[in-house]
């Protein structure tokens, strides 16, 4: 593996609006580093469900979105942003889940999906907590249809798995 | 990254044809539609996701909403039409086990 | 009209792969201001060539495009800019035109056709020089078909016409 | 944001179906395929451009240097099924009077 990386780096408005506009970014950088439709797909979802957060819960009045990415030989590395005064978000990856459907319908939550979601389809997820939130989500490139297992990270079908029988 | 939304009156049947991306931007639009619907008594709502391309845990988040709003006034919600990639987030999220849903191309007729 | 803006900032490697990723990018963003599929069509031509100059003419090695948008309630405003070390380039403008039909097929340009493409489509252009390059095209939102003439600045049918008059 | 080319022969033309956008990044791709072709003395080459739904200053070029290749081997160049959009960037850049187009989504053939 060289060292060779593209760096991308954007800035917009954190308006609900605009969420689509950086998931097409991503689709485009994305499909220029040779990954799937499925893998774009959920590419998209993660970015969308970061930038939706940051969108509602990021900033008190107007904010921007920050996406970088990094394009390796092996992996994209997707960074969504905010320069919001939200503090201790290192707990939020806990307390994740699908639905618990032995659960009276009327107590389910309407959301609280969205980092579940990043979880399950990206490789893998961090959150730090600089100034603002920074979620960085890693998205393994398989050339060819090999499956890589680098250092027992699972790849995206196990992960799906796994999220399912949570 | 638009939402189209048609709406289609039987007897006892609401459907909804859905197209386009189902997001933060357009998630409302979608619950404007639908829980007017659900709040009708005896009402069957059928949503036709045939030609969503793309829905994420907002679009997700209504559809718990609709079914909450269709228990509390006993209506009954079903979703149809769902591509492979629109289900596949359902049965992630496990709301395929609490929500009425069919697979595929089928309309939505009773 | 306020003064009310949207701004979005985007930095690319300056690679001719990455050219179609900056086009999805103005597209969707022109696609939310509220542009028609022609004026839309237009904008991603005139910011392809505006990045193409740069991945062909701006640095000796390596670099990036800086890409920025400002979208306002009657106009959009894209800046296409570099870090390279051109100078003189505000005459760059002066020099350009279609194909001369009256010269022999064997003496024609391959090239240079671009700032001509971007002067016809957009409705402004201006090229500064400061550290590189910038390069910045505005087209106006005309709402409901309503054509607009602030100025005296002609709209795109009007620049069209002169185009292939010139 | 990709360029597909497919070369069809028949007795004395052969056909180039493109299909995708033409820019800085795929016009090499395209260059590829047609010089050799215009460089056959007699040889008509048809470029079939109904499926090309992007084109630049760049893709333009090299159609430019595929008409000076024809013209100095002797060959002919000609474009087919040019939408709306392109063509317009032809006319525009006054490309439409120095090489042989044909509009609309009419097949090349002699
Ligand atoms: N960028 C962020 N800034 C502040 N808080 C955040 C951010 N992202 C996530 N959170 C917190 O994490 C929680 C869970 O997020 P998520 O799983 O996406 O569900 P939801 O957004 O629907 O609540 C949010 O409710 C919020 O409190
Ligand atoms: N970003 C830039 N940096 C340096 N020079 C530039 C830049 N953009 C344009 N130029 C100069 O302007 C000229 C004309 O550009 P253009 O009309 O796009 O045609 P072409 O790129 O095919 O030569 C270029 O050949 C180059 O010398």
């Amino acid at each position: 593996m060289t060292d060779h990386a593209d760096h991308f780096e954007m800035k917009i408005p954190a308006k609900a609006e605009y969420v689509g506009v950086v998931r097409l970014t991503v689709s485009g950088i994305a499909s220029r580093a040779g990954y799937s439709y499925d893998d774009i797909e959920d590419m998209k979802i993660a970015v969308a469900e970061a930038c939706t957060n940051v969108v509602n819960h990021a900033y008190k009045k107007t904010g921007y979105m920050l996406l970088s990415c990094v394009i390796r030989e092996d992996r994209i590395q997707i960074i969504v942003a905010d320069r919001g005064e939200s503090t201790e978000v290192s707990s939020l990856l806990e307390n994740i889940g699908p639905i618990d459907s032995s659960k009276p319908v009327s107590e389910l939550k309407e959301g609280g999906l969205g980092l579940f979601l990043i979880d399950t389809l990206m490789d893998k997820v961090e959150i730090s907590n600089e100034s603002g939130v920074a979620i960085v989500m890693t998205k393994f490139l398989h050339r060819d249809g090999v499956e890589q297992h680098v250092d027992g990270i699972p790849t995206s079908a196990d992960k799906q798995e796994q999220g399912q029988k949570q | 990254m638009n939402l189209d939304i048609k709406t289609e009156h039987s007897k006892e049947e609401a459907i909804l044809y859905i197209e386009g991306e189902v997001d933060a931007y357009t998630a409302p639009q979608l619950k404007e539609a639908i829980e007017p619907l659900t709040e009708k008594d005896g009402q069957l709502v059928t949503v036709d996701l045939t030609n969503v391309s793309y829905i994420d845990s907002t679009g997700l988040g209504i559809f718990v909403g609709a079914l909450k709003s269709s228990e509390a006034n006993n209506s009954k919600l079903r979703l149809v039409g769902l591509n492979q990639r629109v289900m596949r987030l359902f049965s992630i999220t496990g709301l395929d086990e609490v929500i009425d849903i069919e697979e595929g191309k089928k309309e939505g007729t009773q």
